[in-house]
């Protein structure tokens, strides 16, 4: 499950369910057009609807990252589940995308 | 011995599949919500690993896992025949990743080794790859 | 061709874990409810067999399940090295059991053969029986 | 889950969740007991929460039919689920014990 939109200068980007390998080969691409398209002032990643997410995912945020990095967009993580949490906290990401 | 042995193909969707089942084969320890879901993101990324490194996204090759009881420790194995590390100290450092192209982040291993108690690979470069994983429950 | 294995123990415990295994790898022809917990039904049927007849509860007895899916068929076998049956033509009669002490009903294979679109018994005494399902859905 | 009471003259018997062969060898003796135990008029089988039932099921069932018939007391079953009553229904059990 994957949803975006424009709210108050935010990009709200929410992925549900579970974020791994075979999802995130079909999402990168839908997401680099939504945050290249611009409109927005912040990346938002609202993962409390998201049940598991594995390295994958990191990397997957990583160049998210990037691309909104080029934009010159600050991207945030807003309430990621415990297990999603966890990942998170090892793979150091919060350092660059905070939790908000 | 408890034991069960699960063989699937390097299909993307048998990441969820493969584990489920040994989620929920580890439900048999009366694990936490936690423990099941390190496991869980431990399996995945091995079974991940074997797919996009292993095997390269064929599909036809085939990923072994078995997992097994003894005591309270669950222990989980995957296992490739596919191209092998090299160097296995080096692929299992931090960020450390063959295909940063593919958005790979380097921390699969990381998170296999935080996640579980214990970590074992193994490896033969043409030959393939066996990642034994233990994880001690409660 | 898309297929799992999985082994298991003679254990009473894998007859829950094996039915739901093969009713989620079911779950990619994208099949009714119906169909699901008729998959569910025939494979614990041919489970409980092997643990109750081919093993007599041995739990250190393997079963070997096999599922595939061809087209929008999906083929299940199950496979033990047990004692095997003499007369499989007898042994497939409505209420017909060797273990009416048991309280066994003699409707598995009634079952089996209801529940599925094809079902397929071969055995040798003292080698082992395996059973062949299909289910076309849809 | 197994739980039974008897309430104006009906031994009501509720099994729920899956049962299969790991679960029939554990309950039998329990259920035997109760049967016989009397003080009701009636068993009824209430399987409105049971899942999943396979033959063993059956087995299961006719056994305990055959203990409340040396007690002279009918059986029927209460709400079968959808799955639950294909079983019944090819196994030819409602002829002895109705569904009700
Ligand atoms: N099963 C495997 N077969 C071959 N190479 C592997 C396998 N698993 C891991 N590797 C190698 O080890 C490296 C590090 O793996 P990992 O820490 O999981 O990071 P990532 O998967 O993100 O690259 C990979 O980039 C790859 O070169
Ligand atoms: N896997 C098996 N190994 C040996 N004998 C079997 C096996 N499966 C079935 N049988 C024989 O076939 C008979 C009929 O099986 P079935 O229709 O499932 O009824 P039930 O299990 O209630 O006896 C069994 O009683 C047993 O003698």
């Amino acid at each position: 499950m994957i949803h975006y939109e424009v709210s108050k200068g935010v990009l709200n980007i929410k992925i549900g369910g579970e974020l791994d390998h075979s999802v995130a080969t079909t999402i990168k691409e839908r997401l680099d057009k939504v945050i290249r398209g611009g409109g927005y002032e912040m990346v938002v990643f609202d993962f409390s609807d998201l049940q598991f997410m594995d390295s994958t995912g990191v990397g997957l945020l990583l160049g998210r990252y990037k691309t909104a990095k080029s934009m010159a967009k600050p991207v945030a993580i807003f309430r990621p589940s415990a297990p999603v949490d966890k990942v998170l906290k090892v793979s150091g990401i919060y350092s660059i995308m905070p939790k908000i | 011995m408890d034991k069960i042995v699960l063989i699937v193909k390097a299909l993307p969707e048998n990441e969820c599949f493969a584990r489920s089942v040994i989620a929920a084969y580890a439900t048999r320890l009366n694990p936490s919500m936690e423990e099941v879901s390190d496991i869980k993101t431990a399996v995945s990324e091995a079974v991940t690993n074997a797919i996009v490194h292993a095997y390269n996204n064929d599909a036809e090759k085939d990923i072994r896992l078995t997992a097994s009881i003894e005591g309270n420790t669950l222990w989980v194995s995957v296992e490739d025949t596919g191209v092998g590390i090299p160097n296995i100290v080096e692929a299992m450092k931090d960020f450390y990743t063959t295909k940063p192209s593919e958005e790979r982040s380097g921390l699969g291993f990381t998170i296999m080794g935080t996640f579980m108690s214990t970590l074992q690979v193994q490896s033969v470069v043409g030959e393939g790859t066996t990642v034994v994983m233990s994880k001690v429950i409660g």
